[in-house]
């Protein structure tokens, strides 16, 4: 009898101990884990999900902290790409969040307004707006994601969205 | 001046499904015609019952599913698929065993997946493996080759059209007077009787190369065989490599212990050897698609049907075999993407 | 043998169905075939260490003190054990996806049925049997789950007629798959 | 020279090239000819005249607006009539920004354009001599010619090809230039290799064109240099696809992403090599080609001498007229051809071939069946892909699959179209497959930049930040320092 608990306890305590284990290793595979969900996510950069860009996103996501239906730019094809990876329902992008573009637009700056002022390079998340403090600014349309980050600081309002053009 | 302007290429070659089809069934044609001189008219009453059942039941399905009733049943697949399941039932088999094992095939074996080109199972295979599990005793019941000194009656056509529809033999006859079991089985019989394959082998039914008179419809079907690679229906690599598959390790335990193990040629003449490789395993719609794709499921068919052969419960395994590497194709197709032009390796 | 095939297909469709379960989502099966191959890995590695482990079990801690009653109280621990090990080791590894950790809890209820079923049907009386065993085992396993998943793949864009979609069509292949098992009856005789 | 290997896959076609085998005959100038702005591979050229103005033969009438870009010159004498979109082959009928010429039936040759000595020129200069001839690929591609050997000019020991392979059936406008101005052809791969500093060069000639073969053979035999060399390819379609040719001539493989100049090799056809010749010999800029006629539905088939924008209608009035009611007319060869609706388009730097095709001259293709993956399609690609497959995947648009399996290296070729039991029309699923996939392949890359731009971008303002504290402590202490 006595024995038989023994083993049993011991047994137990083995289990316990692999049941710990990955908590000590887990750091490598969260690290893993956010690269593959921030391979996933577009890259826009924009926020909308209400964290400060696609990777700290994926950081949280990795750590249970966030929905996968908070990105707008990814659409119903990110969601299901992270459902599938996760391992958690499909669901719709939340409309909270912001709503799913139609097509890919990117910034355009009407030069003859713009005074120069340079916020919009500031908040630029990719770097794509080029130009120095009092001389107006260009959008290098190649590298804009679109994200709209810099439409609210532009005090003349000169920055609006236009399609993307179709690319070769 | 208005022109239609359809997409290139505007150059096509005069091809289409039922014509490869039809040189299949053309194709089939020696095997059948010894298969009537050895064994008797029976195969051609099977045919007859299994291409009626397949038509029918067809037609039902692609009633069914709503799909063009004549351009489908024109294409020749469920004919070559009753044919098969008919050459391999022996040839006084009950009517119900035909007709059920046919409309099985077609109806869940091939319309269930999709119909013509998505059904990943041979559907001949699924058919004549439901029958072999479900009415084992009835599919053993071969009849002596026509050779004399193996059939000791005869069966005229009125014989054999009522035992296949009554079931019963005509009262003069018993079942142990006119069937004989096929080489495969009787080899296994014996060998579990503890004879050596030289003992095995002085048994009447054998002749020089497999089973007396299954020499002749093996060849028969090796010659169709033949003539479908040269008319370019099949590639060669399902085919060579499956009788390799076979060949190989029976070669090998042959050279080991000729006294327990039948040699190679034996195993490639005595059972469906030659139908399996050129007729069975080569439908495209259930085979691997890629040239190393094709040597792979050929060779894992002809070592799956060695291993039941030897050492499992039924004499032959080539529907089994072609069974479980059609689960696999998909697999197989996977991992055998040939290298595009232009990539690394 | 064809038994234990038996056992190990109805053991790959749970595990193909399992993850689709909670969603009914068919959109799911979008990378299905990389989680497969994780799952493939992680059950095989656990299957091939726990038949030799519990055969150690058996024969080096239970029988000698006669505690045989414990037996299958031990070797659901054990089997738990290993599991989490497996997943582990898939989780530290570069090449495969990791499964998540609610897989893991069915990887150990499989393993179990499957390790109860060898230490009852099969009498592995050396320690180098059980070793070959779990080593058969895990590779048929991952095998059989591979060949299931491409296979669900490549039904995919298929024309199934409405009522077979999905579930139907998989049961119906599975019974397939299990028909062409048949052909290995009698092959080890039990 | 001996053949390195044979193109993988491709089919044994019935060439009907000798229909069209009669010499090549000279077309008379148009009254009218229409130049469409963007008949070349690149953006449209810019026009530099207006309507009203007077143009001479060669003048140059429209400029390239970037480095992937041709000339235009006017092909006749005249007037301007207007600058207007009409009707291009190139957009199958549909409309193309053109400049309209009127013929004055002068031929006035425009005085700047002079034959230069090449063999002083410096090769970069020739280069850009060869752009302002308006040179383009005249194989069908329009690829502006210079664009691709200053693309190549990086690399060293350059093999210079030119391909004299026409593997489709029908065309032969390429057997007769060379069967009737070898010499063109030899002195354009001179100027070719010196612009490319090329040391070697292959004319490819198929091994069923005898006669070309041999009038570029006696060509060379008179000529003093030696490191020209005729090489004879199996008459396999398409053997003739560039880098199909390059394969079978030296053992090497164009890799997938890249160009041929990647493995030392520059791919010209004939034709261009041709139009070279005259611009650099004659002062001649590209102004005409041959084209060839053919199909059941000319009267009389035949290679002529046309200037480019000549309209379709009166090349065929040239050729006899229409006999029988046509099918279909179509721009290029019977595989990979444009057909167009009518034929108020003129000929263009690319027009290769125009088949007026009877409802005889092809097999009707039958009604379609699902796939019965016989692998016919996959035996004949030439560049080893599984069209089965990709049918499969495209049917289900599996965009992972489909870029696993290669679908973008497609290069429509239409073998598996030909082969087809099932008579699936392959080659436009996967014309149809392709945007879509490109676009998720664009939009991945992109990602994978602007993730690089994020992150580069959160390292330089932590590090901005870092600096700016360190230099507030450093303050704070001298303060401290300072009390």
């Amino acid at each position: 009898m006595i024995l038989a608990l023994l083993v049993t306890a011991a047994l137990t305590a083995l289990l316990a101990a692999t049941l710990l284990l990955p908590a000590q290793l887990s750091a490598a595979g969260e690290a893993r884990l956010i690269e593959r969900i921030d391979a996933l996510l577009p890259q826009t950069q924009c926020g909308r999900c209400t964290f400060a860009g696609c990777k700290p996103y994926a950081t949280a996501l990795a750590r249970g902290e966030a929905d996968i239906n908070q990105c707008p730019p990814g659409g119903p094809s990110t969601m299901i790409a992270l459902a599938a990876l996760l391992k958690r329902d499909a669901r719709p992008v939340d409309p909270k969040f912001g709503v799913v573009p139609e097509v890919a637009t990117v910034a355009w700056i009407d030069e003859p307004a713009c005074i120069g002022c340079a916020k919009c390079i500031q908040v630029c998340p990719v770097d794509a707006i080029v130009g120095a403090s009092k001389f107006m600014h260009t959008v290098i349309a190649a590298q804009c994601t679109g994200c709209e980050l810099c439409i609210p600081p532009c005090p003349v309002d000169c920055i609006e969205m236009r399609p993307a053009a179709a690319r070769a | 001046m208005k022109l239609a302007t359809p997409p290139a290429p505007h150059e096509i070659a005069p091809n289409s499904v039922g014509r490869v089809m039809r040189l299949v069934i053309y194709a089939l044609v020696p095997a059948i015609v010894m298969h009537v001189v050895f064994l008797g008219p029976g195969l051609i009453v099977q045919i007859l019952l299994g291409v009626a059942t397949a038509l029918a039941t067809e037609a039902l399905a692609l009633q069914l599913r709503r799909q063009p009733l004549w351009r489908f049943l024109s294409d020749g697949t469920a004919i070559i698929t009753a044919m098969l399941i008919a050459l391999c039932l022996p040839p006084l088999a009950p009517w119900w065993l035909v007709v059920s094992g046919t409309a099985f095939a077609i109806l869940l074996a091939k319309h269930l997946f999709g119909g013509m080109g998505a059904n990943p199972f041979n559907p001949a295979m699924v058919g004549y493996a439901v029958l072999l599990v479900s009415f084992p005793a009835q599919l053993t019941q071969w009849l002596a080759p026509n050779i004399s000194g193996l059939q000791t009656v005869h069966l005229g056509f009125g014989d054999v059209l009522q035992t296949i529809f009554s079931g019963e033999l005509p009262a003069r006859l018993t079942w142990d007077a006119v069937t004989s079991p096929t080489p495969l089985a009787t080899l296994r019989t014996q060998l579990a009787l503890g004879q050596t394959m030289q003992e095995v082998r002085a048994n009447p039914v054998f002749g020089i190369l497999g089973g007396r008179g299954w020499e002749w419809i093996n060849f028969a079907t090796l010659v169709g065989g033949i003539w479908l690679l040269a008319m370019r229906i099949i590639r060669w690599q399902i085919p060579v490599a499956l009788l390799a598959g076979i060949a190989v390790p029976a070669g090998i335990l042959y050279a080991i212990d000729p006294g327990s193990y039948p040699g190679p040629i034996f195993h490639l003449t005595g059972g469906a050897a030659m139908l399996g490789a050129f007729f069975i395993a080569t439908d495209p719609v259930s085979a691997a698609t890629s040239d190393r794709g094709r040597l792979i499921y050929g060779a894992g068919i002809g070592v799956i049907t060695y291993v039941i052969r030897t050492w499992g419960g039924y004499p032959d395994g080539i529907a089994f075999a072609v069974l479980l590497m059609n689960a696999a194709v998909p697999l197989i197709d996977r991992f055998t993407v040939p290298r595009i032009y232009g990539h690394p390796p | 043998m064809s038994a234990l095939l038996l056992i190990l297909l109805s053991a790959v469709l749970v595990c193909y169905y399992a993850p689709t379960i909670p969603a009914l989502n068919p959109f799911l099966a979008a990378d299905h075939f990389d989680s497969a191959v994780g799952i493939a890995v992680a059950s095989a590695l656990t299957l091939i260490v726990v038949s030799p482990l519990s055969y150690l079990i058996e024969h080096a801690l239970l029988a000698p003190r006669g505690l045989e009653q414990l037996r299958t109280l031990v070797f659901i621990i054990a089997v738990m054990a290993v599991a989490q090990l497996a997943g582990v080791a898939m989780r530290l590894s570069k090449r495969w996806m990791p499964v998540p950790t609610a897989f893991l809890l069915l990887m150990t209820s499989n393993s179990a049925v499957l390790g109860v079923a060898f230490l009852d049907t099969t009498r592995a009386r050396t320690f180098s049997d059980s070793l070959l065993l779990g080593l058969g085992t895990g590779l048929a396993f991952a095998l059989l789950l591979l060949m299931f998943t491409a296979l669900q793949q490549r039904l995919r864009y298929a024309n199934i007629p409405v009522m077979f979609r999905d579930t139907p069509a998989a049961l119906v292949t599975v019974g397939l798959m299990a028909l062409a098992c048949m052909g290995f009856t009698g092959l080890i005789r039990e | 020279m001996l053949l390195h290997s044979h193109v993988r896959g491709g089919l044994q076609l019935v060439g009907h090239k000798r229909r069209s085998a009669a010499s090549v005959r000279i077309a008379a100038a148009p009254a009218e000819v229409i130049l469409a702005l963007d008949q070349h591979t690149g953006l449209p050229a810019i026009a530099l005249v207006k309507p009203g103005d007077a143009v001479a033969m060669g003048q140059p009438i429209a400029q390239p607006q970037s480095d992937i870009s041709a000339w235009v010159h006017s092909p006749i004498s005249g007037r301007v009539v207007a600058i207007e979109p009409r009707p291009a082959a190139h957009h199958r009928g549909e409309l193309a920004p053109s400049i309209v010429i009127a013929n004055d039936g002068e031929d006035r040759r425009h005085p700047a354009n002079a034959p230069v000595d090449f063999a002083s020129m410096d090769p970069l200069e020739l280069c850009e001599h060869i752009a302002r001839g308006g040179i383009v690929g005249l194989g069908g591609a329009t690829f502006p010619t210079a664009a691709k050997l200053l693309q190549a000019r990086a690399c060293a020991h350059i093999h210079l090809i030119l391909n004299g392979v026409e593997c489709e059936p029908w065309i032969s406008c390429d057997d007769l230039l060379m069967r009737e101005r070898a010499h063109d052809v030899i002195l354009g791969a001179h100027i070719l290799c010196r612009s490319l500093g090329a040391a070697k060069c292959t004319i490819a000639i198929e091994s069923d064109m005898p006669e070309a073969r041999s009038a570029v053979r006696a060509a060379l035999a008179s000529d003093t240099a030696s490191n020209i060399e005729v090489a004879s390819v199996p008459s396999i379609y398409p053997a003739g696809g560039e880098r199909q040719l390059i394969t079978t001539l030296t053992g090497q493989e164009v890799p997938a992403d890249g160009l041929p100049s990647d493995i030392g090799v520059v791919c010209q056809n004939v034709g261009t090599a041709a139009a070279i010749a005259r611009w650099i010999r004659d002062g001649e800029p590209l102004i005409r080609r041959i084209v060839t006629l053919t199909g059941s539905g000319v009267r009389e088939p035949v290679n002529v001498e046309v200037r480019i924008g000549t309209p379709l209608a009166q090349l065929i009035e040239d050729a006899g007229g229409y006999q029988q009611p046509i099918a279909e007319l179509i721009m290029g060869g019977s595989m990979m051809g444009k057909t167009l609706p009518h034929d108020g388009v003129p000929v263009t730097k690319g027009t290769n071939c125009v088949i007026a095709a009877t409802a005889a001259d092809f097999h009707e293709r039958g009604t379609e069946m699902p796939c019965i993956r016989c692998g016919n399609c996959a035996e004949a690609c030439p560049a080893s892909l599984l069209p089965q497959q990709l049918h499969w995947y495209a049917l289900g648009k599996d965009l992972d699959a489909l870029e696993s399996h290669g679908l973008l290296d497609c290069i429509e070729c239409g073998c598996c179209d030909y082969v087809c039991p099932s008579q699936i029309p392959l080659t436009q699923r996967f014309r149809d497959a392709k945007p879509a996939l490109l676009e998720t392949v664009d939009s991945r890359t992109r990602a994978n930049d602007a993730r690089l731009r994020f992150e580069s971008r959160e390292q330089r303002l932590t590090r901005l930040e870092a600096e700016r504290r360190a230099k507030l402590d450093e303050k704070r202490k001298a303060f401290k320092d300072a009390r």
